[in-house]
């Protein structure tokens, strides 16, 4: 884990109000797997006050992130160009832990919650696997990615409003590849309600889902205690340092509870 | 980088020496031992550690953070470990690494901050004691003691009772006369006062139509309240003797600079910390190239902002 | 744009109807004659006036102003033409131009508050007399009225003796317990509660090595703000049942909505005046828009952000 | 006076860290005289809060002024790219009373100060008149629209450090000038230790000088009371409406007080 004072050194924009941001990172300063993510603030004063969170894309000389932008944070990034000063802070998280014990990866995005799955599936392609890769989103302008995800993974678009792939929710792919019998793992990123509805149909198939959470966000690495998400027995998990992936179970509970 | 030991830095606050300015606050970076393996937290001036209490607790329900123009709220509810585990697991970590230990306790009655501080006497590798009496984040208790002068002098009188360790005593801005909170636990025995915690607002999330904390109300803290800080050091370094220890929206050498020029003899970062861990560091390399350029030291900018 | 009675935007204070929510602060929109030529000052649901005392004043020392982060300090020293000159020349003005008045006064005893209440009881035109108990920027009086429930309740109670005017008392941030002004004011006869003034800050000028303002404190203002002013709301709606205005670093129809969720039945724009005059104008019509989205009128807003 | 929401419509840069932003106004939006100055403040958010005034560098169709990057607000606006929205508010102020008498005109800018001398002469040049245009900065990076100033005036250029022109302070080519025996009349605009030393020096000379003067500034319209400058009579003037430009003596007091 580290901090490093950086700069950008490459900007694109893979889709409207997205931006992918690169940065200068020796590659030993940010070793990660898919699922962890940096902190990340700009040069821009006394306003907004926190970093803001981002899953790696990947890991290697250089980090990159995925930014769309919603708020005073992600537009202020949105909009930084090459050479613009940033403080990058991380590897930091838990991420998924992938299956090697050769179930078939189901993957599934939800919007910029494609990040991190993008880093997942090029890291199984690495190990010689074809994951199927769900990617859902409200309209085509909110599908960035797509065309990386298509050179490692088998890709199924929905879109909420039909204007690419199939119309309507991403579980509804889902459902069907969980009943071709075939003994798979999900691994899902995205909103908080797709993310209980893609437990729910991966614990109704019987089916091990690792799930990446979001939560507000301060220190991003356990000092803080911000980030908490009340769990079933009562207690706490904390996103940045307990998650930001989890076993499904251990954020919705068994299938009995 | 500056030396563990810079004449200029170094400050004195009474019965504590600190090597340079710059105590990372309380709540905003952990027990320390977590910065360790990239921040060499040896030579920050000190680490005020998450308040401690006698029990550990689970903190408030979420949303626990929310931003608002230039700061943040919090609503953490003093989530942390409990003395137990603190004292047989992470005080023997922070002594290893060689840290200055600010132990911040906190507790909703007299009795258990005497048993705190009680307990933390008999330890070593603690530089001072920090009694928060002025955490806006919990039901019971807790911000009383901050808001009156006779309230926050009982509690300083028995906890003085029972220990010597330098003892720091934080207060609220939400006194309604926090020069009188002041000179209350400068008389009952604290050896100096560390100010200000956070001031309690609220966000209301117009969507949702709800306030944006599980708690609705948190202590807001970052740049937006400096200005607060900066004017009740100013005003306090009038009414007391023993040494002030600023904090409120430090993010910058000129904030630090700020605090000092006010009246305090050190400062404390929080909030900025989430940004960048190793501020506290960054700014004590700045301030000793900005002295020294000066041919100044820290002691004499204490309250040189004051007069006329 | 709204019209000058939208059904959906009126509010009622008690005694007193505003045709929109946003009445402009006292001290940030002069004696609201001076924009006639460029904002429809007709519309706005009020101006409330410069704070007028009985005898000019010139106001303090430079510099008056200065810049925090999300925020501003102002140490003006209620400079003021006085009520002579006021009710001679610019009452009329307004008159003239069909503006919704607020009288804002500031005095250092009771016995002024009571004669400026007196003089402003006969003069027609006059929507609501503000009480300024609370202004931090003078010497004597002032913001002592603010800080304590009886003091506040006193002069409340000798200005209701000698007028039949709508009265507002406004609030300081500053008390130790705001509830407990809130409710004395109440007690002692006021129809209405603005809130919150400015809290008092400092900058200092780190080069020259002073505070950067002439009287060194200011009173705070701007989004910095808005979270204590949102929070405050929210706690003394839940102490009083006379209504609320509220305000405090109110630059957006978001920040507004805060305020009405909060409690407040209607709102004041200040600082955002000064980068747009007619901000309150285009608040308006966006508040329209919103309720009028939703089929919601500012009433069924007042509040909601309450319960649970 | 009038408030613009309006957009920037071109931008150069005449000098490092100095942007002359032009924006759009119609002819009748902003008349002004030279000396009057507007309001202006970007999207940028909640910091900082206030406006800034800048003086008008011309009147027409389009409004410009200049804006030397100091502090947050400045380097914003000298940031901004054409098509960026403004809200501008003015003309205010009162500008500068010239003469008709026909006295000499001589123009004495610092720094920034030159944007309301360039407009004024301008405007002296529309009247026939060729003003003598004194200008000194620290170096030469300090000293933006100089070119445009030599087509309409006779130019004596003064930098401290010597880099351009003559080495030294303005009021040595300013001694030089009223010593000529000419009877001339001074306007001047630059930082406030300057405006003083101009001051004394004309007056030195009986020779009358109009000052424009800064003062930080909230509403720039004489209703917030912030921009006040104690006068020796113990009152107080405002800048943004009594001035910002006073006839010296207003400010300074007569020779012999
Ligand atoms: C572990 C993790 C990984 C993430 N990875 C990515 C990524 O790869 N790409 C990306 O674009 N975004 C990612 N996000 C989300 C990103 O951090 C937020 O979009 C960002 O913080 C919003 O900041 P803002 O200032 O633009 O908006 P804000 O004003 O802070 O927020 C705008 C809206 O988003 C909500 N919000 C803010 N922060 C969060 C949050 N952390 N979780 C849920 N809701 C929030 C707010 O309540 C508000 O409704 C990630 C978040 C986490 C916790
Ligand atoms: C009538 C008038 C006309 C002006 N015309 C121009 C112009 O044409 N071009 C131009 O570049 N600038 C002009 N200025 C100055 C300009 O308004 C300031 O540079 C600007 O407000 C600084 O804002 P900032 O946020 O960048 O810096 P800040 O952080 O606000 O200030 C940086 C430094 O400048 C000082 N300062 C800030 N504002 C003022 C002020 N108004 N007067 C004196 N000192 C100040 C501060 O104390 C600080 O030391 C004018 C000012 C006035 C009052
Ligand atoms: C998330 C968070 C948790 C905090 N927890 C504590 C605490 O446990 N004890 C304490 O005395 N102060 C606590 N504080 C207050 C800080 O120590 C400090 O007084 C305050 O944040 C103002 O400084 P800043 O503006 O630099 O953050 C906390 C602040 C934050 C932001
Ligand atoms: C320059 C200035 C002058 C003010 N003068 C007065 C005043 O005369 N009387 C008063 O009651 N409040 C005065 N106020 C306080 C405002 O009315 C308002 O309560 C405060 O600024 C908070 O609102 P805001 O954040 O929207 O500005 C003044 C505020 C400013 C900034
Ligand atoms: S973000 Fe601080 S504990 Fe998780
Ligand atoms: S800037 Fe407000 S009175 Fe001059």
């Amino acid at each position: 884990m580290k901090y490093l004072h950086t700069r950008i050194t490459e900007v694109t924009y893979p889709a409207r109000d997205h931006a992918l941001l690169r940065f200068a990172a020796a590659a030993e300063d940010i070793p990660a797997v898919p699922g962890e993510f940096v902190m990340i603030r700009g040069d821009w004063g006394c306003h907004p006050v926190l970093p803001r969170a981002f899953s790696l894309v990947e890991s290697g000389a250089h980090g990159a992130v995925l930014v769309k932008a919603i708020g005073p944070g992600t537009q202020l990034l949105e909009s930084m160009k090459v050479d613009d000063e940033l403080v990058v802070f991380g590897a930091l998280g838990k991420g998924y832990r992938i299956d090697d014990s050769g179930l078939r990866p189901v993957l599934v995005a939800g919007g910029v919650g494609v990040a991190p799955l993008l880093f997942l599936a090029r890291e199984l392609a690495a190990r010689g696997q074809r994951p199927l890769f769900l990617y859902g989103a409200g309209t085509e302008h909110d599908l960035p990615l797509a065309d990386e995800i298509a050179e490692v993974a088998e890709l199924i678009i929905t879109t909420e409003d039909g204007s690419v792939g199939e119309q309507g929710l991403i579980t509804a792919p889902l459902q069907r590849a969980l009943q071709d019998g075939a003994d798979s793992i999900v691994y899902t990123c995205g909103p908080n309600g797709m993310l209980k509805a893609v437990a729910g149909v991966s614990q109704s198939h019987n089916t091990p889902c690792q799930v990446a959470l979001e939560a507000p966000m301060a220190c991003g690495m356990g000092t803080c205690k911000g980030c908490a998400v009340p769990i079933p027995d009562g207690s706490f998990k904390y996103v940045c340092y307990d998650g930001p992936v989890f076993d499904a179970e251990v954020i919705y509970g068994a299938a009995d509870e | 980088m500056v030396p563990l030991m810079s004449e200029r830095l170094r400050t004195s606050l009474g019965p504590l020496t600190l090597a340079n300015p710059f105590v990372n606050a309380s709540g905003t970076y952990g027990y320390g031992v977590e910065y360790a393996s990239f921040v060499d937290v040896a030579r920050l001036g000190g680490v005020s550690v998450k308040g401690i209490s006698l029990l550990p607790r689970p903190g408030n329900s979420p949303p626990r953070t929310c931003e608002t123009s230039a700061g943040m709220l919090n609503s953490i509810g003093l989530a942390n470990i409990g003395i137990d585990v603190f004292l047989a697991e992470t005080l023997p970590q922070l002594r290893e690494l060689g840290v200055t230990v600010i132990v911040n306790t906190f507790a909703t009655s007299i009795e258990d901050f005497v048993e705190l501080a009680a307990r933390f006497d008999n330890e070593t590798g603690i530089a001072a004691l920090e009694l928060n009496i002025s955490c806006p984040n919990v039901h019971a208790g807790g911000m009383h003691f901050g808001v009156s002068g006779a309230a926050a002098a009982e509690v300083t009188g028995a906890v003085r009772a029972v220990t010597d360790l330098p003892l720091m005593v934080k207060l609220s801005p939400e006194a309604g006369d926090i020069g009188e909170v002041a000179r209350g636990v400068e008389s009952a025995g604290a050896d100096m006062i560390s100010m200000i915690n956070t001031i309690r607002g609220m966000v209301i999330d117009v969507d949702r139509r709800r306030p944006m904390l599980g708690q609705k109300m948190g202590g807001m803290s970052g740049p937006a309240i400096k200005p607060l800080g900066v004017r009740m050091v100013y005003e306090v370094f009038q009414q007391v003797s023993i040494p002030i220890i600023g904090m409120g929206g430090i993010a910058s050498l000129r904030d630090a600079l700020e605090y000092l020029m006010a009246g305090a003899t050190a400062v404390q970062v929080g909030t900025a910390n989430y940004s960048e861990p190793g501020i506290s560091l960054r700014l004590a390399d700045e301030l000793e190239a900005w002295c020294s350029e000066r041919d100044l030291t820290v002691t004499d900018l204490v309250g040189c902002a004051q007069g006329d």
